[in-house]
């Protein structure tokens, strides 16, 4: 769990926070909602599809 | 150890294939980017396979 | 072990901060670079904390 | 050698697969058979230039 | 310290020297110089900054 | 022990090396990717000790 969260946030954060501003405006808290979100769904496939192949 | 190491592989597989399939953080998964996450793992695994066997004839080779 | 934990972050976030912050190398630090890299620590925390609270939510609404 | 591999894999599958489809094609093959023989030269050359300036 | 001179070595080798010819030429060893000092420099500002935040 | 470094160290300068030199895979290897590997290790090894020395003179500057 402590690896998944540091991936999400080093990719997320590159994504999502170009020029780092003084807060984390309304855009980017979305896009790292988000971006987030499509990590974990993208960690899921990843790992069915591993699982499948490796039958 | 057998599930610390899928998981460290899954890792691995997610970070190669979210930089090639996902250039565009979208409100839901698209089917195409899902197509491509699929593809992209199993093109990974037929990759290591043909790297093994093309590493493995270099070494019958050279006997 | 605090002391090691405390410098491998330093080291993680002075590398993710410098990619984006020091586009180019000039004679002495400027201003708006050293700006630039106290935004970029305060807003890779600001989005740890968001993202813990989010996973925090997530496994809360699966029970 | 498990590293060799896995170095291979990842640097010649970003340069010879850049859109994964539903199976790996022959050109995609062929770049990445010549790209693992490159690095391995590759290293060869690393390890020997490395040696003669430790010396 | 060891990492330190690792990390600056990497970051500031890739900015420096981007087409390594038979020497080190003066302006590449110049921009090696301040690269180093600007990263020690970045990793004071992160790690004072750092710790602000964490009291 | 000391084995496991050299290959660690070599692993290193060829990841950085192949990424400078090596931008087009040729059915061949080319005398001018040869080349630019070979002066990128010798450049990587000459830039280590003048960090080192620049490092090193900073600490004595300090006492």
């Amino acid at each position: 769990f402590q690896e998944l969260l540091s991936k999400i946030n080093t990719k997320c954060f590159a994504k999502c926070v170009t020029k780092p501003g003084t807060k984390l405006d309304s855009s980017e808290q979305t896009c790292l909602q988000r971006c987030s979100d499509r990590y974990q769904e993208a960690w899921n496939v990843v790992s069915n599809t591993y699982l499948r192949r490796a039958q | 150890q057998r599930r610390a190491n899928f998981q460290s592989t899954v890792h691995q597989y997610t970070d190669v294939c979210w930089d090639k399939c996902i250039t565009k953080i979208r409100p839901a998964m698209d089917k195409s980017d899902e197509v491509c996450l699929t593809n992209c793992v199993e093109r990974f695994l037929d990759s290591t396979i043909l790297l093994l066997n093309s590493l493995g004839q270099q070494a019958g080779h050279r006997k």
